[in-house]
């Protein structure tokens, strides 16, 4: 199918820059997440491998042919946006053939009408070809839009989230029902979100992208459980990963405010690292346990409970530690308990150059 | 294909000549039927040019200017138009804002209402000129026949000096409140119901919510819509023409009339063409003023 | 006496019932949230207790007076909106002293009211900016401050996290409870989020099609819900359902197209006078175990760090949803476990959960 | 429900204010030459057609008996300026529509200015700009011809078209065309199959705004026109001058007249806020 390669693209509109000598790769037949907060210049690098912006510097090859100069429609490569952008003037059967009809393929009716039928009963929304977009729901246009993508088999699809505007329940639904159309078709997915949640779900592999430039490239668990940066960490993961300020004097770990050391030997991460005075050290919610022989005590602050899990926070003296822990158990504000820490999952990063120490 | 570097130079190039292609055109007519004659006109007015006579052109320098600058009759003219801009668009922002507010809330039959009293402002000038004067007839006149219904007894409108130019005022108004009205009306809808309902919450009172919310968030659209009408009474030209020819007298005579009797009842062009400039560099002002305006308005 | 009263409340726009007789009464100091999608009617019914809607039939008591045709300016009650509402030619401090002004009350007890909100809320910086140069988080803020300088009876909230985006909204959920626990206000809180409900409230009001569906506290609308509806409506993924057919013998129930499998749990639906049942089971409460009744084929799985979620398909196309919190990751056909004592049981005609006393004995 | 009368009352007198001139010339347009001048005046009486059949020099010698004599020149007139407002019209709306969509699709550099140089040429008094242009076309034999009106009129049209079609087309999000063109099309197939069908009440609504505008011009017609290029306005005018006050085919002439802009205003009810603000204030 395809392979994508960006080599160092910078562009810029104006005095402001999107991209950052970015480089990234797309494998063929991968489904490859671009996650990133609003703003990190997700959908100006979707646009560029479309064609429709062109980089100031930079190449890009879609299956190792250069791009440069190449027209979007020359690219052979689909575009699902946002909004779904259907025509409004045109029936969703129209909508959908209009790929066909352009000169670059030049399709027959008979055959456009076969195609059509083939991928709207994928998709099932054969009940709905005569009507017009304005009449369907944000379900049913994303379906329309994603059928456009399909019906011309492109090598790529590039997807600027798709799901973001459809309610909660439907998008669950549509999750499942795009891996499976990803894995029926083989093509390469290159999906672009702000929603962590939906990476990991979705994604072969996650590329974290911020203020124009990706941070870290693998796989959602690699993402999720070793953050190469404090960005990534904070950005993946909710709620927010804990993360209390240590010093390091003669193999122990001073934690500062909580007033608890912890032998450096207690971490094999940090075997043999040479380590910074000052680090910081990162405690998923599920990373923090609450045991009655856990070695720090706090005060219960809020309780939040979400059903399948409770989320408690925990105050000890000025800072706050969100906890998660199973529905059973039960608290309520202002109990004191005491906490220990999972050792093994713990993450440190150094405070200065905010990057993880175990890389 | 060729070579894509080549391909690619092709691609930024066409774009460039696209935007040539399309925007060009309409500047160069822009220039040809309204810079140039300007140009031109600027020319004639140093020179004592007349359209009638064929007597050899010369240039007489400022003498055009001076001659009109310090004509009495023409500051006359002056004070006449902006008597008449003043009297007319002070009546249609009262009548048009308080229209709107009548307006605001829909009812059944709104959107019928609301076209049918915006049909004035789109009739020709000339049009409403000639049946104003039908109606406002000192004797047979519908108008004097429903005042005389309030007791007051028949007016010459069009004749009585003194009441002459209110008259014509009477009538810009007539044609002209709808406009107000309909830009102080989408001004007034473009205020969010959530706005009112947070102000009924927070226990306003009606007045209340006017001076706050209503007046501040409309203010912007109603001095542009003022503006737009000063700068249209100022160049009235076509209602006084019909209705009165600049009488009884020259009572009602405005600077665009003055300049149209200069012009073409005594040939001066040369003249003409200096008054006219006059007036361009006043229109300019204004238009710079309303200009600005549209810039706040769209930020 | 309840802070706030409804009773036998109807709303309908021309034939549309956007709001069919519902009862409800809310303590002093509580924090109701109304819970529904969209079109519940859950906003209409905030409205008219508001007063900015005028209901068709039924009452309104706030502290006991009547108040359903009192105009909203006459109620005292505090309303923020989904879209903010503020005024956008005002500053933050002017936003906030609006409802003051109105009173007319002195300048320098309009000014100590407005900066001690201020304070509290943590928005000093912003009071001389105006509404389009603010954040949508700090948007929240000035709305919300503009509730409280009132000291109103009530506070009524609709959706105004929704236009927050997932991580601010994580924030200030936790920051309005923080405020609620802080001045114990009687708040009714209207959202379509189920997680918001859940973390906020300290009883859900769940509605649908204009009809209140259930009231009770998050556990119980979590772990009892009243009819699949709201079983379905809570959690995220949702609740597993599996229709059962009562084969007759002892505790033997048939499920998809021919399988069969029996529990002693199950040997108390044999004494209702119905055949057919449906199961109800949390994704959470269904283990991939080798013991399991059921067998099914997993179709995808969706890692979320902390736990696996498995899509796996049951014979007879149903599709259930099983959580893990294993690391190792599971494929193809497996078995799986279901933890009765959570599980619930719907009757499939009224869609109704069955009580029974000994089922959770 | 004290405050709804009121408010239904000032509507009324509201209305009455703005529509009983137009209802009375149109009457008056009916009207028998006696009923016209009757004082008090005449709300009911007998309807004839005679002013219209003057106007349009049907059946002469019946309309002589009541005096009313004289060719009366006003269908000529009247399909000049048909002629004169269709082709202008035409005209403007393709050029503004095309520099619209390069204005509104492309980064143009200075496009703050030259969008306002353009809209300040609509600025222009036409009593200024009628001098040199009496000079320009009596030099280029333009005077009293029908192309002479025509260029003028799209002219002063083009800046309108331009910034009340930028409006629409502003609206129309970008999108589509960029979707048109990853769907394997040019950009010039993109602006017809796409941007095109979705603009097509944008551009009925700035023609209509522009043949009202041309439709009613006076001053221009009054001084570039004499005999074969004339249009209705000034000619309808000049009855009133030639025969004396031959109120009852003025008011026919008038009312003929101000039925087409009446029958346009309802059609572009939806955007009038829009058309006579340049597209600056949008409803």
């Amino acid at each position: 199918m395809a392979d994508v390669r960006l080599e160092n693209i910078v562009k810029y509109f104006g005095r402001l820059c999107a991209l950052r000598e970015m480089s990234l790769q797309v494998r063929d037949g991968e489904f490859l997440i671009l996650l990133g907060p609003t703003g990190a210049g997700k959908t100006t690098t979707l646009r560029i491998v479309s064609g429709l912006e062109i980089p100031d510097r930079g190449e890009i090859y879609i299956n190792k042919q250069s791009m440069k100069g190449v027209q979007p429609r020359d690219r052979n490569c689909a575009f699902v946006f946002q909004t779904y952008v259907l025509y409004p003037h045109m029936s969703v059967y129209d909508n959908i053939a209009f790929p066909l009809r352009s000169k670059v393929w030049k399709m027959d009716e008979n055959d456009i009408a076969q195609r059509i039928d083939r991928i709207t009963s994928i998709l099932k929304i054969t009940h709905l070809l005569k009507r017009k977009p304005a009449t369907l729901s944000g379900g049913e246009q994303q379906r329309v839009a994603l059928g456009r993508a399909m019906v011309r088999e492109p090598q790529l699809f590039l997807m600027d989230e798709p799901l973001s505007n459809l309610d909660a329940k439907l998008r669950e639904g549509m999750r499942v029902e795009l891996k499976s159309i990803h894995k029926k078709l083989g093509a390469t997915f290159f999906f672009v979100t702000h929603d962590h949640v939906e990476a990991m779900t979705l994604g072969d592999r996650i590329a974290v992208l911020n203020q124009g430039s990706i941070i870290q490239v693998g796989a959602p668990e690699e993402i999720y459980s070793y953050p190469s940066s404090l960005f990534v960490a904070k950005f993946v993961g909710n709620p927010e990963i804990n993360l209390i300020k240590c010093e390091v004097d003669n193999n122990s770990l001073q934690l500062k405010n909580i007033g608890v050391s912890f032998p450096i030997t207690l971490f094999p991460q940090l075997k043999n690292k040479n380590l910074p005075q000052q680090i910081l050290l990162g405690l998923r919610p599920e990373e923090i346990i609450l045991t009655p022989r856990g070695s720090m005590k706090g005060e219960i602050y809020l309780v939040e409970d979400l059903g399948v899990d409770k989320i408690i926070r925990v105050k000890m003296n000025g800072m706050v530690l969100r906890i998660r822990i199973a529905c059973e158990e039960y608290f309520h504000v202002g109990e004191t308990v005491m906490l220990d820490v999972d050792t093994t999952k713990a993450k440190f990063f150094d405070p200065i150059t905010e990057k993880s120490l175990e890389r | 294909m060729d070579d894509s570097k080549s391909f690619a130079y092709r691609k930024s190039l066409s774009e460039y000549r696209i935007k040539l292609f399309l925007i060009g055109p309409t500047i160069l007519v822009l220039i040809l039927m309204n810079v140039f004659p300007l140009f031109w006109s600027l020319i004639l007015s140093f020179t004592n040019y007349s359209s009638m006579m064929t007597k050899k052109i010369s240039l007489v320098g400022v003498a055009n200017y001076s001659k009109v600058l310090n004509n009495p009759v023409l500051w006359k003219y002056f004070q006449t138009t902006a008597w008449f801009v003043i009297v007319a668009v002070g009546l249609e922002f009262l009548l048009g804002f308080s229209f709107a507010l009548l307006l605001k809330e829909k009812f059944k039959g709104w959107g019928l209402v609301t076209t049918l009293m915006l049909i004035p402002m789109m009739l020709s000038p000339v049009v409403v000129g000639l049946f104003w004067t039908f109606i406002m007839d000192a004797n047979f006149g519908l108008l004097n026949y429903i005042i005389g219904l309030f007791g007051i007894n028949k007016v010459s409108w069009l004749t009585n000096p003194n009441i002459a130019l209110f008259s014509v005022a009477l009538v810009d108004v007539w044609m002209w409140t709808p406009f107000v009205m309909l830009i102080s009306m989408t001004g007034l809808l473009a205020i969010p119901q959530s706005l009112y309902e947070a102000a009924d919450i927070d226990m306003a009172s009606w007045w209340f919510k006017f001076r706050k919310v209503t007046l501040p968030l409309v203010s912007p659209l109603l001095v542009l819509a003022v503006l737009f009408r000063v700068i249209d009474a100022f160049k009235m030209f076509d209602l006084i023409f019909i209705m009165t020819g600049g009488g009884p007298g020259d009572i009602t005579e405005t600077i665009s009339m003055s300049l149209y009797r200069l012009a073409f009842n005594k040939f001066k062009t040369g003249e003409s063409c200096a008054l006219a400039y006059i007036i361009l560099i006043m229109i300019i002002a204004l238009s710079n003023l309303l200009i600005r305006w549209i810039n706040r308005a769209k930020s | 006496m309840e802070k706030v009263k409804v009773d036998n409340l109807y709303k309908s726009f021309g034939e549309v019932e956007a709001v069919k007789h519902i009862n409800l009464s809310i303590e002093e100091g509580q924090f109701v949230v109304i819970l529904g999608p969209s079109g519940c009617g859950k906003t209409t019914t905030l409205r008219m207790i508001a007063g900015l809607e005028q209901p068709t039939a039924g009452d309104i008591f706030v502290e006991g007076k009547k108040v359903t045709h009192l105009h909203a300016s006459k109620r005292d009650i505090a309303f923020v909106f989904q879209s903010f509402a503020l005024y956008p030619h005002m500053t933050v401090y002017q936003n906030i002293s609006f409802p003051l002004e109105a009173q007319r009350l002195s300048r320098p007890e309009i000014k100590e009211r407005v900066m001690n909100v201020v304070e509290f809320l943590g928005i000093e910086p912003l009071l001389s900016l105006k509404p389009k140069q603010l954040s949508s988080g700090d948007m929240q803020k000035v709305a919300l401050g503009r509730a409280m300088v009132r000291r109103p009876k009530v506070f009524l909230m609709d959706e105004p996290l929704s236009g927050l985006d997932a991580k601010l909204r994580e924030e200030m959920r936790a920051e309005l409870k923080r405020l609620h626990i802080e001045i114990n206000a009687t708040t009714i809180y209207v959202t379509h989020d189920q997680i918001e409900a859940m973390s906020m409230a300290d009883t859900i009001v769940v509605m649908n099609d204009g009809v209140i569906q259930q009231i009770g506290s998050p556990q119980q609308v979590y772990m009892e819900p009243e009819n699949i509806f709201v079983a379905n409506f809570i959690g995220s993924p949702g609740m597993n359902f599996l229709p059962l057919v009562y084969t007759g013998k002892n505790t033997l129930f048939r499920y998809g197209p021919d399988q069969e499998f029996s529990h002693p749990q199950l040997s108390f639906l044999t004494q209702i006078d119905q055949k057919e049942f449906i199961l109800g089971i949390r994704p959470e409460y269904v283990q991939i175990s080798p013991s399991g009744l059921m067998n099914g084929e997993i179709i995808s799985v969706e890692p979320l760090g902390y736990k696996n979620v498995y899509a796996v398909e049951l014979p007879g196309g149903i599709r259930f949803m099983v959580e893990d919190m294993r690391t190792e990751k599971y494929s193809g056909q497996v078995k799986l476990q279901i933890n009765w004592k959570k599980a619930c049981f719907f009757t499939k005609n009224d869609e109704l959960r069955i009580k029974w006393s000994q089922k959770n004995g | 429900m004290e405050k709804k009368v009121w408010k239904g009352i000032l509507i009324a007198v509201g209305l009455a204010f703005f529509l009983l001139p137009i209802y009375w010339i149109i009457a008056t347009s009916f009207k028998q030459w006696p009923d016209i001048f009757a004082i008090p005046p005449k709300f009911v009486f007998r309807g004839t057609l005679l002013n219209y059949m003057a106007l349009f020099n049907i059946r002469l010698e019946e309309v002589a008996k009541f005096g009313q004599v004289g060719k009366s020149l006003f269908l000529p007139r009247f399909m000049n300026s048909v002629v004169i407002a269709g082709v202008s019209t035409l005209l403007s709306i393709t050029l503004g529509t095309l520099t619209a969509y390069a204005f509104s699709r492309f980064k143009v550099k200075g496009e703050g200015d030259l969008l306002f140089f353009i809209l300040s040429t609509r600025m222009l008094p036409p009593i200024v700009v009628g001098i040199p242009f009496f000079v320009l076309y009596r030099a280029l034999s333009l005077l009293d011809t029908k192309i002479g009106l025509i260029l003028l009129y799209m002219t002063f049209n083009l800046s309108f078209s331009v910034w009340l079609m930028k409006g629409f087309l502003d609206e129309i999000p970008k999108e589509y065309e960029e979707a048109a063109l990853v769907d394997g099309y040019t950009r010039l197939e993109a602006f017809i199959k796409v941007i095109l069908p979705q603009a097509l009440s944008g551009i009925a609504a700035t023609a209509v705004f522009c043949l009202i505008t041309a439709w009613n011009e006076f001053f221009f017609a009054l001084i570039l026109t004499s005999e074969k290029a004339r249009t209705a306005p000034p000619s309808i005018a000049a009855i009133q001058g030639s025969s004396g006050t031959n109120w009852g085919q003025i008011a026919s002439g008038v009312t003929f007249f101000l039925i087409p802009v009446v029958v346009f205003t309802f059609l572009v009810k939806k955007y009038l806020a829009r058309g006579l603000t340049f597209g600056v204030i949008k409803h």
